[in-house]
Order: structure tokens, then C-alpha cells, then sequence
């Protein structure tokens, strides 16, 4: 292992390898995949569980009656087991989606619809990913509710002093909000806003979309009464999401999408509903997805989060010096509790630009508003670039970066 | 189609299936509970007689489903016959055990229950297995709150 | 090859080695599926391209900027077009989604919010599954629109008197029919349905999760507004379906899930819609399962729906014969126009003691009112066992089936 | 980064993002329309001056973008000076053509414009390098029915 690539706690030389994509080529440079918070890549193991899922034990779930199905449904509700206690949830609160963005909607359809009333409030950030705005927005205009608007401080943060503004008359009914910001990479105070806000009477969804990546979550202890996340940025399968809802907040809510599975009976008349998590998945679900992001919590936790931790704390550290260094290089917020995304702008060069120049040296980022339009408009920017990080990144990648930013400025120099 | 002990449909099973004991209904009923299940139609209906007390005299039911399902709400009444309402939940709680997990009991009362242990490896036929002795439960529970408050 | 398996235009000898699960042995028996109506067996090739996609080209998909992400949304975008070709659509028209069940869902959540008033009606027929039925119920007990029922004859067909009824007072304004049944085998004439629907004033979206799978599907031929279907069924990955939507219609209707690649742009005030089919793909989406239906249709279509159909003929009407001679076993529905799904009763057996009997031979087949419970209800049955047939169902099977049905009933004598 | 042909950052377009030729505001204008991208705030502004005629005898933009969003507004200006509205509204055609195939047309103004066709390799920046001829063309639509009815 080069001295370059040797961080506490992870051996990334060797968990490279279980990563096949990383050996590609790009321009016939070395892939330097700096995109990990846009999707993770998949270690060979999800790949392989999947592959042997549809050579050895597939059939449709539940009520199959036959071997394939029995095996092939036991092997779903066990990726449901596994994320419960990946979460420390019950299985039961355990529902899976397509995405994040399906996890919010669904809330936003069902608990929105029922336990909100015209003349409440829900109260955003203004650090959200729209998965997390727009569903609100469809509330607020189908429904009369409010969207009230978090501010976030020139350093990226939570503003405290407006989050009481907010709440001050008591009509915000759920605050839903991001564990961890995908263009700033800040971590909210979730056990602190999620004490406000119950203190206040309001219930709490946390988008854990970055988060869950990079930090052991555990639900019960963050007291939050909704939690999402996506398979994809955890290193599992794309189509396969989940929501974590508190059992008694599944139980009171109306079903979502109507069909088979999610029913108790069915007459013309009326149908009845079956218990969570089932009352949420209607029509074959995506079962060897749920089955593959089983095989990626399994591989994550072997390699721990503490050792997980450690590595994003030590190349976050790393890319804000190298970066700063860079002269007319500037990084979009820093606040004090910060993960592995890194938004910057350079002087009088489009981000777009950027994320062109780097990719002809093989170098992935992204570029845009990164799906947060508000947000960058807060910041006073049209787009940034932004590199972001994985288990599977090295200081060396991110020297890399630097080197490549200082080229690509030669370019329109 | 050998009968092996793993097999579900032993031949317990399949006699009382086919010609249960307990079918039918009682006179005079103390205690009594339904059970369904929508996803194929089983229907259960038990029926409990103890007089004033807390031992079960009398034992019916009607069940409508798979073999499965008669032959278990069938073995129920072996073995609630002149039990005491609390020792037959906690059969009800072993019997439930031992269909979620496939590990039979020690206890004495599954020399016969053992036959539905191999109902285990097919969760969708556990519901089947289990429908009359939830039914019995609820009912159990509910003759145990009306004798003591 | 053996006699028993030579039919006409396929050769299931060289088709079965693509599948690999049809090399398994359960219950130390080898294994007979006969529950593909339930969910298909994957061939090789799909495994193949989702792993390649994972290990070589994978990225999330639009706005990548890097080359990894714009060449795995070539490839996602190329299962659009090849969707699109597959139901002779335009590319616009083809909506993603995680399966039929979510297509109807997402229909009945915009155009039903939108294009339906309270008042109107929607009508489906006796034979759906619940997931053409059940979300018409939550709207019509949302909505205040009437939910229209029309009936089945014994055989297993469309009533077209009752339909007649049905339609009379001109309030129908939707018409949502399979377009074969699941449980029955009937295929219904949906040319025929579309042009009585259109002349009465009402559009037609057609449930083509079983259809779709046995004949070449032309939405522009047969006149459909909306037209759904699942990857899963077909040969494909879970978690992947297709909504297609007649242009226009797509035009008109609001958003379903807000979130990340459905909007123009965002504001807190106010966000703008994408255009069609993106206004309906909120956040990631199921990029790797729709590169593999992508897969899966190549492979169908290289075999060809000519040789699909007839191989599919030869099944059925052996399967009816041999099955019909069994005494105690009846058939339910006979439509003039059925596939290959084929749902029966034995007398004094339930069909649950059926499925786990016939499953120790090795023989798998579903048991229950195959989401469908009011159809089993129209035909006096709590449930019955059904066997399904695909592309790598064999003569032999059917007969497999056939001596399993006589060993079980011994049992039971 | 070598300055191959394939290279999207060409010496021409590098010149005129840096310094375009036709940044700016017309003091007549006879046709105009914006485009924009909220994808990434790209802002493109385009105008025309023909006086009564059919012929472009001035142009200008004003763009807010990457290089290759105002590189490819200016060289709008090279292909438009004194040239008929119909055959401008061709060259638009055959310009985004080239981008959604990444083929070089044969007509001579695409000598220069040529410098583009690799964005085809980028379907995220296709709409930089086509967003002002987009604009371009329903300015021009726009002139050409008022000129005739
Ligand atoms: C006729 C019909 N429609 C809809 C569905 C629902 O399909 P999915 O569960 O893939 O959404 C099925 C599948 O069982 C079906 O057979
Ligand atoms: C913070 C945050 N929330 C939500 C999402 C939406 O995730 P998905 O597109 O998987 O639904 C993302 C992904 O970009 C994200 O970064």
C-alpha cells in the first residue's frame, strides 16, 4: 500500500478491489470517481448476490406456496430484517421504496394527507435536496398547508435563532429535514432538532440520503419519527430505497399505491388494508434490489463505521486544505460537523466547464445545483463542481483533483 | 410423496382432515372466537364449554380451509380437553413458537403438535397452520377476563 | 432434442440452457415452474448486462458530465427508445416506473385528479387484478367518482351487454381493462374495447402485465391511451415496469412524485415541471433494472412473438386436454381467445394442499385468489391453483403436472 | 489535454468564450428571444437587426454560461451576418442535428462549426452548445411572420 492511500481504519488498497469499476479506464486515464454522493458504486459482492438471487432461488414473494417463492421471499423479508437492525428499527417499520424521493412522497401522500390540516405548517431547510422540497410544495399547493423555510447561515448551518421564528406560533406539524446537506456537506444536529421540534409538536423526517453512508444511524436514539434513504448511495443496487416510519405512525397512516399485497381483502365495495410494512408495498416489489442492498449493508458493517468515520474525516480534511490552497478556488460552506462533499466555484470558469476539463483526465465530478436550486441560489451561485467522497476514495484521488483543477485553469488562462 | 417426519402431510394430519374429531358445534358455549384469512378463505370458528370454571369441558369447530388448517384447529381439542385456560395458552404460545421457528417443544402436549413443525419452511402456509389456535387465544382470553374481572 | 419437446417455431431445449434456475433441483426433484404468470425466470443475458452495467458503466444517470454518467444514461435512455420500439411508441411516451402497479397508481393519482371530475365514472371488468382495481377504489373514496363493474360471462369473457350498460349514460370516462386475465387466461379484444370506449366518450388504459409477455403489443394498432406492464414478468429485472402514455395525455397531466429530474426548475414559491416522460421519474431511478429490461426485450425479440404465440398455443391447449381428463378437476373459464395460465379446483382438495403437494414434486404452481379475490367470488371459489407457462415451458411439464395432480390425489382417497 | 480535433475545448471556442466577438446589445433591434437552461443558469439572450429586409445585418448576445454556451452564441454571429432568414433557420437545423448525432454536415459554413460536434459525446452539455440557436430559430420565425403575414 503506497504511503499516499494508508488512512486509520480502512484499507482502502484492499476494499479498491472489491470495487471492479474502479479498475476502468476513462480517456484512457485511470478513473478517479469523485461522484459518490450522485450514486455509489457497487462492490462485487451486491453484483454477485444479486446474479445468484435470480440463478438459484427466484420467484415472486410472498404467498408463493412453492419452494422458489418460500426461499426467494425469505430472502426479501431478510434484507428487511437486515436494514431493522442496520437502522435499529423494528421490521415492521421497515418499508421499501424505490428511492429516497419515493420514502418522502409516500409520507407526504399518506401521513400528509391525514395528519396534516389545512392551516398547519411543514418547515424545510434551506440546505434540501428538492426529493425534499418539492413533495411539500405539492402538499402546500393541494392541500392549503404552509411551507415554511428554514435559513441556513453564511457557514452552512442550521440558523437556530430562525428555526425558533419558525416554530414560534406552533402551526409547524413536521419538520423534514436533511441529515447530512449533498452540496455543503453538513451534518444537521439531528437529536437536537428533533428535541425542538417534538418540544414544539412536530413530528420529524430526516432525509438520511447522504448520511446513512458515512455514519452509524441509529433511529431509536435519534428519536426521528420518519427516516429515508436510497440504496444506490449505500453501495447497493439502484431501485431500492427505504422508509423507516415509527409503528404507530405506519399503523395510523392511510395506504399509499393500491393493488395486490397491500390489501386484507378486497370486495367492490371496499377493501381492507393490511398491517405496515405490507399496507405500503403494493405490486411485486423490487425484491433481488432489496435482496443485493442485504449483501451492501452486510459488506459496509463488516468494514465498521468507526473505520468508516474516520477515513471521510481524514480526506475531507485533506481536500479542504489541498482545495483552499488552489487561487481562485472558493468552497461553498463550512460548517463546524462537515462530511466528504465538497461544492466549489473558480473564478470566471463555468462549473460546467470544470467537470468537462476534469473528465478528460479521467477525473469524475458533478456539476450544477446538484438538485438544490434554493440553496445555491442562497449562496449566491448558478452551479458549482463538487467532488465527493467514498469508502473507496484515496488522498492520492484527491490530489489528483487538485492537480487536474491547476491544468484546467491553464486552459482558459 | 414419502411420509417422512418432515413431511407435512403426515398421516396424523391427513386423518383428521379427513375426519375430524371435533367438528361441529356445541350446545352450550362459554367461550367462542372466529379466525379468517382473506388471502385464501380459510374460516375458522371455535368453540369452548368450562361451565363456571377455568377447565375446559366441551370443544368444537368449524372450520372451512386447506388440510392443513382442519387437521390443526382438529389437534387443538386434544388438547384443550380438560385443561386450565392459562396452561392452554401457553400452549398456544408454544404451538405459535414452534410454527415460526420449525423447533419443536419439549413439552409433552407436541408428541402429536410436532406433526406441524414442518410448516415452518413454507411461510405462506404458516397462517393455515396457526389460524385456529389465534382464534383460540382470543377467545381463552376473553373467558379468562369474564371469570375474573 | 426429445419428441415431447418439439414444438413448432421454438426450440425450448436451447431456450431452457439460457435460463439457469431451470437447472435447479427442489426437493430433490428437478424443478418444473409453472408459475411464470406469477413472475418469469431471468435468462442469463440479463444477469450478465446488469452485472457489466455495475462493473463498467455505471454512474447516476442525467446531467453526469462525466463520461461514466453520460454513457450509462445513453444506456438508460436507450431502454426508452427500446421500450418505445418494443410497443411501436414514441419515445416521450414511455414512462419508468417499479411495475404495473405503480403505473395504474400513478395514472389514478394525476390524470384520475385531474382529467376526472366528481360525478364521472371509471369502469373495469370482473377479471382484474387488484391492482387494476383497488386504486380506481381509493380514488373513487377520494374523489367522489363512481366505480363501474362490468361483468364476465361463465366462460371467462368480457359481457359485452353489460358493458353496453355500463356505458350508457355516457359517464364513463375511463375505461381500465386487462388485457389478459391472470387467473382466467382470457385475452379480451381490446381493439374492439378501445373503439367502444372512444366512441363513448371515454379513454382507455389497458393492464398488459400478462398480455405483454405472450404478444407482440402494438398501443398505436390497438388505439390505447395508457398502457402498463412490469419488467419482472417478462423476462426482465424486478423493479422495473413502463407506463406508456399517449403524448398528449402525458402533456396534460400534473406531476406524481416531486423530486430531484421531474422539475423545470425550483423556487420555495413555485417549481415548473419537466417535460414528459421526465415529469414522471422523481429522483434516481431504477437505472440498472431498466438496462436490463432493455436486455430482456432483445432476447424476447430475437425468439420472436411469432414462435412466442404458437408455442404458447401448443401449451395451453395440451395443458387443457391432459388437465381436463382428471376427474375431480375443473377449469375456470374457457374463453375462445386464451393463453397460457390455466386455473383450477379439485374437488375436496383445497388448492393449498394442492400447491404444497405438487411443490414436493418439484412442481411449482400457485395457490390463492391470485390478487384477484371479487373474479373468485364470480366464480363460487375461495381460491384455485394455477399454472402459468413461458418461453421455457415444456410439453413434459404439463404431463410432470398432470401424474403430480393423480399422486396428490391419493393423498387425499 | 492535448488540442485534438475531437477536443471540445478547440483553440476557436476557447477564443471566443474569452473574448466574443458579438457581446453585446444592439442599439435596433428587429428580432430577439432568450433561452435558458435552470439546470445550470445558463442565460442566452440573441438579437437581430435586418431593417425591412430578409437579410441579418446585425447581431449581438448576451450570455451568461460556460465556454461552450457563449462560444457557441458568437459563432452564431459568424453564420447569421448577411445571410437570408430561411437559410439561417436550415443552418439552425443542421447545427443541432450535428450535435444530436455528432456528425459534421458537408455545407461550408460548418467548417467552423464543426469545433462543436463533439459535444454529441456529452449529452449533459448538448444544451450549452444549442441553447442560442434555439433561441436564434423562434426569432427568426418570429421576424419571418411578420415580414410576411
Ligand atoms: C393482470 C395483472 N395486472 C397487474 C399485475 C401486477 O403486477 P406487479 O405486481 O408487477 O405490479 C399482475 C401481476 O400479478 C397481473 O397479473
Ligand atoms: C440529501 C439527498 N436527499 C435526497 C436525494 C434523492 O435521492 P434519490 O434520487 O435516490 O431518491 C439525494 C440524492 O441525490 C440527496 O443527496
Amino acid at each position: 500500500m503506497s504511503v499516499a492511500t494508508a488512512l486509520p481504519g480502512l484499507d482502502v488498497e484492499r476494499i479498491r478491489e472489491d470495487f471492479p469499476i474502479l479498475a476502468e479506464r476513462v480517456h484512457e486515464k485511470p478513473l478517479v470517481y469523485l461522484d459518490s454522493a450522485a450514486s455509489a458504486q457497487k462492490p462485487r459482492v451486491v453484483m454477485d448476490v444479486m446474479a445468484r438471487t435470480m440463478e438459484k432461488q427466484y420467484a415472486n414473494v410472498h404467498r408463493g406456496l412453492h419452494w422458489l417463492s418460500e426461499r426467494c421471499s425469505d430472502a426479501y423479508e431478510g434484507a428487511r430484517d437486515r436494514v431493522a437492525r442496520f437502522l435499529n428499527a423494528e421490521r415492521e417499520e421497515i418499508v421499501f421504496v424505490r428511492n429516497a424521493t419515493e420514502a418522502i412522497n409516500l409520507v407526504s401522500y399518506t401521513f400528509g394527507h391525514t395528519a396534516l390540516e389545512p392551516g398547519n405548517a411543514v418547515a424545510v431547510s434551506q440546505m434540501e435536496h428538492h426529493a425534499n422540497l418539492v413533495p411539500w410544495q405539492m402538499l402546500r399547493d393541494a392541500r392549503g398547508i404552509e411551507l415554511r423555510i428554514v435559513r441556513v447561515t453564511e457557514a452552512g448551518e442550521i440558523d437556530f435563532g430562525d428555526l425558533e421564528r419558525v416554530f414560534a406560533d406552533r402551526r409547524v406539524k413536521l419538520l423534514a429535514i436533511t441529515h447530512m446537506s449533498n452540496v455543503l456537506g453538513t451534518y444537521t444536529p439531528v437529536e437536537r432538532l428533533v428535541a425542538f421540534a417534538h418540544a414544539h409538536g412536530a413530528q420529524v423526517l430526516v432525509d438520511g440520503a447522504q448520511a446513512v453512508v458515512h455514519r452509524r444511524v441509529d433511529v431509536r436514539a435519534l428519536g426521528v419519527d420518519f427516516y429515508v434513504f436510497s440504496g444506490h448511495k449505500l453501495y447497493g443496487p439502484t431501485g431500492i430505497g427505504v422508509l423507516y416510519g415509527k409503528r404507530t405512525l405506519l399503523q395510523s397512516m392511510p395506504p399509499f399505491l393500491g393493488g395486490g399485497d397491500m390489501i386484507g381483502s378486497v370486495s367492490y365495495e371496499r377493501s381492507t388494508w393490511a398491517e405496515p410494512p405490507y399496507r405500503f408495498e403494493a405490486g411485486t416489489p423490487a425484491i433481488v434490489e432489496a435482496i443485493g442492498l442485504g449483501a451492501a449493508i452486510d459488506y459496509i458493517e463488516a468494514i465498521g463505521f468507526d473505520a468508516i468515520a474516520t477515513h471521510e474525516r481524514v480526506l475531507t480534511d485533506h481536500a479542504l486544505r489541498t482545495l483552499s490552497d488552489i487561487s481562485g478556488l472558493k468552497i461553498i460552506g463550512n460548517a463546524q460537523d462537515r462530511g466528504g462533499i465538497v461544492a466549489f466555484t473558480l473564478d470566471r470558469i463555468h462549473a460546467h466547464d470544470v467537470a468537462t476539463l476534469l473528465d478528460k483526465q479521467g477525473i469524475a465530478v458533478r456539476a450544477g445545483h446538484h438538485c438544490a436550486e434554493p440553496l445555491a441560489r442562497r449562496f449566491g451561485v448558478d452551479s458549482t463542481a463538487r467532488a465527493s467522497f467514498g469508502i473507496y476514495t484515496t488522498r492520492s484521488e484527491i490530489d489528483l483533483l487538485a492537480a487536474g483543477i491547476e491544468r484546467l485553469k491553464k486552459v482558459f488562462s | 410423496m414419502e411420509d417422512t417426519v418432515e413431511d407435512l402431510y403426515q398421516q396424523l394430519i391427513m386423518e383428521r382432515a379427513r375426519a375430524p374429531h371435533y367438528a361441529g358445534r356445541l350446545v352450550r358455549i362459554d367461550g367462542e372466537a372466529e379466525g379468517d384469512n382473506p388471502m385464501c378463505g380459510d374460516q375458522v370458528h371455535v368453540m369452548f364449554a368450562s361451565g363456571d370454571g377455568d377447565v375446559v369441558q366441551e370443544f368444537a369447530h368449524q372450520t372451512r380451509g386447506c388440510a392443513i388448517c382442519i387437521a390443526s384447529a382438529d389437534l387443538l381439542g386434544d388438547v384443550v380437553l380438560g385443561r386450565h385456560l392459562d396452561e392452554i395458552t401457553s400452549t398456544v404460545d408454544a404451538f405459535e413458537e414452534m410454527i415460526r421457528t420449525g423447533t419443536r417443544p419439549t413439552r409433552s402436549e407436541f408428541d402429536k403438535l410436532a406433526a406441524f413443525a414442518g410448516v415452518h419452511a413454507y411461510r405462506s402456509r404458516r397462517r393455515c397452520a396457526t389460524l385456529a389456535w389465534q382464534a383460540a387465544r382470543s377467545a381463552i382470553i376473553r373467558m379468562m377476563e369474564a371469570h375474573h374481572g
